[in-house]
């Protein structure tokens, strides 16, 4: 294994520890638990925003702290899911009294873990609620496994709430807004090489010189199935045509109800996209990847959704939900609306998003 | 009886158990997972080991929850939520006792199955530790039933364990990582169950072996 | 060989469609010749800056293309200087009547390429003058070779001078500024791994498991050494220390003279680093190295400068002067001083920098 | 004498050869520069081939102006304002003639080679085209004087090209890309060099066979 990393257990400390002296003027770093947070935290009447996972994914979710963004990000060990202790610690930090929305990509491990957060945050008595993104339309059925996964949705949702809550929108909205860009975004990755955990020390799967793995999750879980290497434009289109074609997709998730104070059972479906539909269309690089390529894939990307009479009005091109080295790229179609579109365009100003501040 | 002794030494051995079987668990989850299982685990019972000097101090329902929240706040993941969860609920069943009686064990057994099936929510045959879990719990009730004591029930639990685990291979994984593998799953043991295994086993030989 | 590509010597040109259509907004790009420049170009009165240079080191130069940064961009094949054609299309296309700024690298191609599209824009009656950037101290002397080439200080430069470009600066003046810039910025960079380029197909260079190379050029070239793999922090002390125990450096160079109207030799001298110096501090990926592991190296980055009594007052991190997807890092340190600090703070906003705006 | 169609004969030969040799040119460029050397002499000489129907109808000036504004737009590189400027110094030379003598020819060559000089500001021993293209300037210019004609003249000075060119191997790189190697670019045939050499050698293949 060849990294600019010291010993693998320190590579997640270390890695923050130069975010935090880079962006001193956006973030801070809490070690034991670990958390980032908004150099700003706490902001008094606005809703929190706290979203994290296992690490290995970065920019996301610490390069995302920061005005119009996150609050706080509570980052595991390497794909592993943080502890309920983080997610308090930092809700405690950052809970302005306008209670604390979780975003959690839907792994079970992340999924546990928060549900035991937002537990333990009301017993401390914060308000807080979950909201899940599971976006991975290579999942293809949620009864027989954990359901889809969550990934370059995230990053989207992130945004969009971000902007909303730093324009007041109460925790009841939020979790609405979040659950609707969540309903509404569709993913799907391929690897060309796999990444390789520090702490493993060797990839976590191979790949032959002449394979590529379709339908890959962020952590190197295998995907719909493994074939002969592509062309860029014959890859482009297998991502998008199966984003695109996907049916409607129902599965039960459970939130934490604030009406009923205990946890409910919501069945939510997403629509299949529709011609005429305007898009937010988002190429993201796997970690390995460099963004040239990614330019050639979003120049297919925008020929084939032209093609299928869905309007392309925002982009997002770039390295911003890795899996460590993996080389290859993720493409997530997100339907907008009149509302996501301005929030989306909102002023945003964190380590790796920025603009209009 | 189990005295606090002897949860103590479970522990102890335990978390050396984990030590020494860090890799192949790991391995089991590189196969059918993300390659942590022994990694997460060792995390958490490092973090054990250097509490034991303090847990000695506690009675065992405290032991118990210092273990739960230690597990909680270090292991993360899939396994740090549930095993957090199986040693709270154990917990609570030990408050106020000083030893564990017989069926004190099977109560503290049934506490932390249920909490891992409300945490996890898989079901019988979905491929995870509650396939290893509930025979063996199961086989450990049917044991006091027909009259067994501590150590004669907790072997029958261990190798109803065992079997479970090995009945983990064939199956397709309907939780967890696991689950995204479909019908690539089948044919690989998992890697929770498999600590879940050691866990009672290292009960059993605490138990077995410690006397005070 | 494995990227998101087709044909290799469609690779430049369907990477630059994909901007275009991204950034519809920023830029236009021309084919035949090739150039890429602001969408509101020509902007009269102001001095507009050109860079290029080979491909495969994106997002520089396309991705600094916009508002406060570059007017144009003129990308070769991978790692092939571009031709003296697209040099002066782009000077004509982007001229504002205030001249131009070629800003170029310090490779004999792209020097003799430019040194052409200088005198073809004089025949144009397009006042240009050309500065080169020469900032890798891995290249030791002057004498004996090409001289140091043009790495991480010019994405630096580009950022500056733009700035300064659009705050009202004449050619002479920009020319002085981006001189000094280029006068007080060095680089060093390593790579973990070999590039591949698309033509090719093959790696550049083989390097075993445990080795890596120090001192590494964009394109794969040699650097000053091979050594075993080392960690991370390791790896920071070297590239850093090489850079901070720089000594002078003298070397000649030839520019455009608009006073004498002819091209003139200039002795130019870099001065050493000093305690007390306030620096701006770059760490870049190679292309395939993800953000994780460049705050890693931050992170030692900023403990080595201050105890060595530097003084890092504004930093840049992530891939943005790349070798297609080789991993591994290089290392810029410029010494600002007031006037190149209140420019880099000035707004941006190209497609892949972008602040204040 | 050299006419006009064995001028166009040439550019048809060395077009052929440079394709041929792409794969060998690059190769070279791999040892010690960026491994494109070939890829950019076929992708300038590429277009060349389409354009030599065009060519027919100019003088020798016109074609020679025409080559190097074509390989100056397309190759790049260090290579491409080299040979560019090359042509663009010979088709100055040729001017106003319909055919070259011996003589025109060599202050062709010379005037290419003074192009090369000040656009690259290499010296002989560099290790670059210059070691090839200087010793056969000086080679024909002999010849001359010893009162050759053009065949067996440009004979000798591809044979003092290809001597030149086997003479870059040992050489230490001062210029270009192979210069940063340093010690390591000991031992490797330049591969600009070679280019050279092989457009002399076309040059000669040209004018010996081509009768019209
Ligand atoms: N929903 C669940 N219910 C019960 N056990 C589960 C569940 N999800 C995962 N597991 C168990 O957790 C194990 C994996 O743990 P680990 O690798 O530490 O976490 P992660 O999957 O987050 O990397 C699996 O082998 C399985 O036994
Ligand atoms: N300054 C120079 N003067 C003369 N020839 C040079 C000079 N620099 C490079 N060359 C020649 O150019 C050749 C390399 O050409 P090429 O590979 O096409 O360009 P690049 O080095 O830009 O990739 C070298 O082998 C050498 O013969
Ligand atoms: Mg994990
Ligand atoms: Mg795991
Ligand atoms: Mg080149
Ligand atoms: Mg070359």
């Amino acid at each position: 294994m060849k990294k600019l990393i010291n010993k693998p257990e320190d590579f997640v400390r270390e890695s923050l520890a130069g975010m935090a002296v880079a962006h001193r003027d956006l973030i801070k770093v809490n070690y034991e638990p670990t958390f980032v947070y908004r150099a700003d935290a706490p902001l008094q009447g606005k809703v929190a925003i706290i979203s994290g996972g296992g690490s290995g994914h970065e920019p996301m979710h610490s390069g995302f702290v920061g005005q119009g963004m996150l609050d706080a990000a509570c980052p595991g060990e390497v794909f592993t899911s943080p502890t309920p202790d983080q997610m308090l610690a930092a809700a405690q930090q950052v809970d302005g009294g306008a209670g604390i929305l979780y975003i959690i990509k839907n792994y079970s491990g992340d999924l546990m873990n928060f549900e035991m957060a937002v537990e333990l945050a009301h017993l401390e008595g914060i308000r807080a609620v979950n909201i899940l993104v599971d976006d991975d339309v290579a999942v293809k059925d949620s009864l027989y496994t954990q359901g889809r996964r969550g990934v370059g949705t995230t990053v989207l949702a992130e945004k969009i709430c971000g902007a909303a809550a730093d324009q007041g929108y109460d925790l009841h909205q939020l979790a609405d807004l979040c659950r609707r860009v969540n309903q509404n975004g569709r993913s799907m990755g391929m690897a060309l090489s796999s990444c390789t955990v520090p702490a493993k020390g060797t990839p976590t799967f191979a790949l032959a010189n002449d394979e590529i793995e379709l339908g890959i999750g962020i952590h190197g879980e295998p995907g719909r199935n493994r074939i002969s290497l592509k062309s860029g434009d014959e890859i482009t289109e297998l991502l998008a045509q199966t984003i695109i074609n996907d049916t409607e997709y129902r599965r039960t998730v459970r939130e934490w109800s604030e009406v009923k104070e205990k946890w409910v059972d919501l069945e939510l479906l997403n629509k299949p996209l529709q011609k005429g539909d305007r898009l937010l269309a988002f190429v993201n690089s796997m970690g390995g990847t460099p963004i040239a390529e990614l330019y050639l894939v979003y120049r297919k990307l925008a020929e084939i959704c032209e093609l299928e009479g869905l309007q392309i009005v925002r982009n997002l091109i770039g390295p911003y939900i890795t899996s460590l080295d993996m080389q290859g790229c993720s493409i997530t179609l997100l339907k907008l609306d009149d509302e996501m579109l301005r929030l989306w365009d909102a002023p945003v100003k964190t380590p790796s998003l920025r603009w209009g501040v | 009886m189990v005295t606090q002794a002897q949860i103590i030494e479970w522990l102890q051995v335990y978390a050396n158990v984990i030590d020494h079987h860090k890799e192949e668990l790991t391995e089991l989850d590189a196969a059918i997972g993300d390659a942590d299982h022994g990694i997460n685990m060792e995390r958490g019972f490092k973090k054990i080991k250097t509490l034991i000097g303090t847990l000695k101090g506690q009675d065992i329902s405290g032991i118990l929850k210092t273990v739960s929240m230690t597990l909680i706040s270090s292991i993360g993941g899939a396994s740090g939520p549930l095993y957090g969860t199986w040693f709270l609920r154990a917990s609570a069943i030990a408050a106020d006792k000083e030893e564990l009686t017989a069926e004190d064990l099977l109560y503290l057994l049934q506490a932390g199955l249920n909490g891992v099936l409300e945490r996890g929510k898989a079901q019988l045959g979905d491929k995870t530790m509650v396939d290893v879990l509930s025979p063996s719990v199961a086989a450990y009730e049917q044991a006091l039933s027909e009259g067994l004591d501590v150590v004669p029930a907790l072997r029958i639990a261990v190798a109803a364990a065992e079997h479970g685990l090995q009945e983990t291979i064939p199956m397709l994984a309907k939780k967890g990582r696991a689950s995204y593998l479909g019908e690539r799953s089948i044919g690989h043991q998992d890697p929770g169950g498999t600590s879940a295994y050691l866990m009672l086993r290292s009960l059993l030989e605490a138990v077995e072996s410690y006397k005070d």
